[in-house]
């Protein structure tokens, strides 16, 4: 692949997480539907430039906050955003929703609600290539906050001792919650963390696709090539708070979210793409109108899903039969 | 009823948590707070200790990494010493995190050393459920902690006995967890403006009725009650809302079974080795001889918790669970 | 009973787990086995183990850091993706690290998935209790996982059982855990030397009686069988051996009640919120009519449990206080 | 305190260590007692040296493998022994056993039997201290395995971001049960995974106890002086394996335990002290007269002791009355 329909072709994956989005949140304000969201918006370029070293043999585990990381990954938007409003056309059939969003089709493989709770999962993908000697790579995204969890220690230093293919992309947005990063740890750079695993740390823009492309890229070569695990730390920003609509954001200070606005990932990557003669304004502009008929499809064939029956809450508990 | 004629206050519920928490820090210096987002300005994942973090200070209302079992080892640790930390575990799904250190160590430290150390310490936090969180972040995990011996556990349905529930639990010698359901957050009652306790181990009866007694606590509570005004003038129902769930209050509900022959036990936990077949067995135990009928369920699904609407209601059980429970005890035959 | 007239050789419980193992490395290559300590020459704290990872590899017999979320979570991620993967958890008390990935992970990703993904995923590690292990190496914590829709438990009494559930378990499609009681480590019997498994939610009847039933599992199966023996002319006891606690035998165990009358549950876990409290509530539930008495509980006090032989003694249920319970049981009068 | 005084309490205390621990093991392999038994032979000097930094008001946590630890803070040797031999004289009434000793009135405030498990209640010891201006310090001790799971990474988290009073102390001797370190981790020095929380990492030679004194105070002293945490790897060797008497050593080469016997530290130091000047043969001889008839009376007393009352099994569950 050239390196512009590359770069193209992450600016694609960007907006359409930007797209869908912007949708999701304008369903939840105008009130059409009322579910917790937890919004990507500043995040986008991570997981479409990781995206853009992978295949979709590849595997990725998420977090509550991972629509941009499945969007990214390849996963059917309708079916995101059907599962997202809670219908049975959703990924999960409606009984995941945003914190479970699960297509093992293109890899999407685990969502976990529980901070850091994927990560050892992630291991686990990635041993079972290992030992079919599958030359696929899992990348296991969690965010800055993660990285003081019990599980995310454990699962770095068997990832390391075991040699996996795994990259560990913590998306450090500067917050969990309402907690500023700094207020809980004592490390400058999370990436200096991997230190403790004998593991290779970067740290990168990741508002810089190109960057965090060549990064991941690297990394994800190194494990394919059965060298062993690395913890990526792309630094971002979380624009919209910790949960949509409820997060009065009173905490984040203004200068700093408003630096982190005029830094806004999108439009960046978009100027630069066109600064650099990678396209024409017009050329991206029909990249963005194909995309948003696709998310306002994703979103009409959503709302017009069926809701769930409710006797569909009784199966799925185990592989055969139903229980009461 | 346990509200004396003293002066109160219509508040919700959080707010009478609130108000608990501010009473402690202000009326004894070894109290403090630690846990995840509870510092102003946002106080919490829904405000509960707004306001807290400003008054008393970052240094007795301590934010937190997200690192749940070194929260509650951090409260262990100073309880040992003579603190009377109050460790949230924001969402009681999280116990899944820090089981290790509630049940190993918060729950046996006083015996493992032979009564030498004791764990004064308060955990508390929102125990989810109904409001579309999905599998992980709606469970109601009281039968994890009841089934662990050394723990006390209680579970609110007012905002009066939330505040006394909560004021008794900080200053009870052993580790106390209260679970509060999120869903009656915004619950409105009177509450006593002075320092109001519930004594541990104390039930409430919350309706006094003659044919059928159904115990329950925490959300169902409300569920109950609506219950049993629904049947009111078919059938008299009795609502004894346990508060306290270890120890629990065996006397009054025998008591109330005596009277009634009749037991119909209701939580929102799954059913399976929920704390209903402990209160079922304990009832069936006592009071074959009285007993009309066997001592029915209303519970949770076994299922994980689904995230849609539809699917979650179907899981959940309800009033109209209850009110087919209630009747069915009325087609038993008497024995006698 | 469920062993045919097949070949069979006399074996410990022990080895019979360490032969489910050895046949399922053997005869199939998506088997494999992680664990602290569980490689050669020491082949795990009881030798369990010992051989496997000199005959399969240290690639197929993985041993680990102490990481209990970090094993746990490695098995979940390779059974998503076709592997058939036997973790240990060294004792059933270490469940209390890492129930996040059992029970909010594990448990859950089938459902959570809509069905999309699968956890072929086999946990299997000691019970412990009776050995002077003291307070957080003692404890019988089935009760947590039974309160977790989507596990699937199991726990042998036999040799044969050992094998069989053991077999079942590594082949069923869902997360399936085996507690696997160390004080029946050498306890020996018939194991049956071919392929052989116990179906998933299949009692077995391991003695026959008709007078009163024993519902019971693991390591009280001795006990119960020891009281019947003890009983035996004066009263007819039938035992069943759950050996699957989820999902549980409820048909085979109705059955027996239907025909006696009488039940008393015996397990060592703490009798709080222990499983007796759920089977004795389904036993009521269902058979209210033909019930002599209340189901009675033999079980675990309520206290951790403690370090020395005397008071651990006293803490646990033997197989005296089982007596006592079904003597209790004939001196009800019959209803009839 | 002179350091010759200072020196010769740490060899006493060592030997005190020393002969308990022989003395268990005769208990044990005579048949007397039927426990199980942890020796921390060949980890004498450890906890000698660190109490000789310490006053009778500071704290230690410790595991199972403890038995140094809590000698060495001053514990009573009777109830100590009295309480692996399950007697109701012993540190908790016979409930606890070896995993659980405890004896708040020296500050041995916690002993856990999980891996890790009393790491996090040190700080929270720690945090009493500092929340009540005491200038007591916590140690927390624990083994090279545990520092791979998760409370591990929690604790010294937290302890950095709130700038604890607390010293952790890893006793690092090489062998998780029956797992060699490296097999289990992928760095050189434990110390280094101090870096993961902004906080200071030494590595000392823990049979050295003049060179683990010193890093000891020094830390100590940090943490008094409000200045935070510091992470001591002090290397060791476990001369009995992980069990006594059960464990059958094989997987330890026996070079490796050859070449750990040969420098022995408690015949080692012994000998540093006559060869320094600071005590001649007879002097040494004579403390350890007087310990072991201390030691001697511990085991009487213990052997003569009353075993506990059933009914002792009911109580202190609940600070008040008993439960049945
Ligand atoms: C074990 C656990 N503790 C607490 C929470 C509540 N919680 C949800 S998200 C979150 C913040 C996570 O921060 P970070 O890892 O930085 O991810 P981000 O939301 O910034 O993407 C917290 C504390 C949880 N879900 N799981
Ligand atoms: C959470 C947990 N997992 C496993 C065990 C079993 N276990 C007991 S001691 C031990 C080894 C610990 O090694 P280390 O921390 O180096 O301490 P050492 O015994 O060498 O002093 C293990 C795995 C346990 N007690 N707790
Ligand atoms: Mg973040
Ligand atoms: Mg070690």
């Amino acid at each position: 692949m050239t390196s512009k329909a590359r770069r193209l072709g992450i600016y694609e994956t960007m907006y359409r997480i930007y797209a869908t989005d912007v949708a999701m949140r304008s369903l939840i304000t105008s009130g059409k539907v009322s579910v917790i969201y937890y919004s990507p918006r500043g995040q986008e370029g991570i997981p479409a430039a990781v995206s853009a070293a992978l295949t979709p043999d590849d595997y990725i585990t998420t977090t509550y906050r991972g629509i941009h990381d499945t969007i990214a990954k390849g996963a059917d938007l309708k079916e995101v955003v059907a599962e997202i409003v809670g219908r049975k056309t959703g990924t999960c059939k409606g009984k995941g929703g945003i914190m479970h969003l699960s297509d093992p089709r293109v890899g999407v493989m685990a969502t976990s609600g529980i901070v850091g709770g994927a990560i050892p999962i992630a291991n686990g993908l990635a041993l079972r290539s290992q030992m079919t000697d599958s030359d696929a790579v899992t990348i296991s995204y969690f965010g800055d906050g993660a990285t003081n969890i019990g599980a995310f220690h454990e699962s770095l230093n068997l990832a390391a001792v075991w040699r996996l293919p795994v990259v560990f992309v913590c998306q450090n947005n500067q917050y969990g919650e309402f907690t500023p990063r700094m207020d809980s740890m004592n490390v400058q750079h999370i990436a200096d963390r991997a230190a403790s695993y004998g593991m290779p740390g970067v740290t990168v823009d990741g508002n810089d696709p190109d960057a965090t492309y060549e990064v991941a890229a690297a990394a994800i070569e190194r494990a394919r090539a059965g060298q062993g695990p690395t913890l990526i730390e792309a630094t971002t920003y979380r624009f919209m708070g910790h949960v949509f609509g409820v997060d009065q954001m009173e905490y984040m200070p203004k200068e700093e979210m408003a630096a982190a606005i005029a830094a806004d990932p999108v439009p960046a990557y978009r100027s630069r793409l066109i600064g650099d003669g990678e396209a024409r304004e017009d050329e991206i502009a029909s990249i963005e109108s194909k995309v948003d008929r696709e998310v306002a499809d994703a979103v009409e064939f959503a709302l017009a899903s069926p809701v769930p029956d409710s006797l569909d809450a009784f199966t799925d508990v185990y592989a055969k039969g139903a229980v009461a | 009823m346990t509200i004396q004629a003293e002066e109160t206050k219509t508040i919700t519920l959080i707010e009478a948590l609130g108000q608990a928490l501010d009473d402690a820090l202000s009326s004894d210096p070894d109290v403090f707070l630690l846990g995840e987002d509870i510092i102003d300005p946002a106080g919490g994942a829904f405000g509960l200790t707004r306001g807290l973090s400003t008054k008393y200070g970052r240094e007795r209302v301590r934010e937190t990494p997200i690192s749940e079992q070194a929260i509650i080892g951090a409260g262990i640790g100073a309880a040992m010493l003579g603190a009377k930390p109050i460790a949230e575990i924001m969402i009681a799904d999280f116990y899944a995190v820090c089981l290790d250190q509630v049940a190993n160590h918060a729950a046996k430290l006083r015996y493992m050393s032979g009564g030498r150390t004791t764990v004064p310490l308060t955990i508390r936090g929102m125990l989810s459920g109904g409001l579309n969180f999905a599998a992980q972040h709606s469970q109601s995990v009281e039968a994890w902690l009841l089934h662990t011996p050394g723990l006390k556990v209680a579970m609110p349905s007012t905002p009066a006995d939330a505040k006394g529930l909560l004021t008794t639990a900080i200053h009870d010698p052993d580790p106390v967890i209260l679970l509060e359901p999120v869903a009656l957050y915004t619950v409105t009652g009177p509450v006593p403006v002075g320092r109001h306790e519930v004594p541990v181990g104390q039930a409430d009866v919350k309706r006094v009725g003659a044919d059928v007694t159904v115990v329950t606590y925490g959300p169902c509570v409300p569920m109950a009650l609506a219950a049993a005004e629904e049947l009111a003038g078919e059938i008299s129902v009795e609502v004894v809302d346990l508060r306290w769930l270890a120890p629990w209050d065996k006397e009054t509900v025998l008591e109330s079974v005596s009277k009634t022959g009749r037991a119909v036990v209701m939580h929102q936990a799954v059913e399976c080795c929920g704390f209903g077949a402990e209160i079922s067995s304990v009832i069936s135990e006592n009071l074959w001889s009285v007993l009309e009928g066997p001592v029915l369920r209303v519970a949770g699904a076994n299922t994980p918790v689904p995230y849609a609407t539809e699917l979650e209601q179907a899981h959940m059980p309800g009033t109209n669970d209850l009110v087919k429970a209630i009747r069915s005890t009325g087609e038993w035959k008497s024995r006698g």
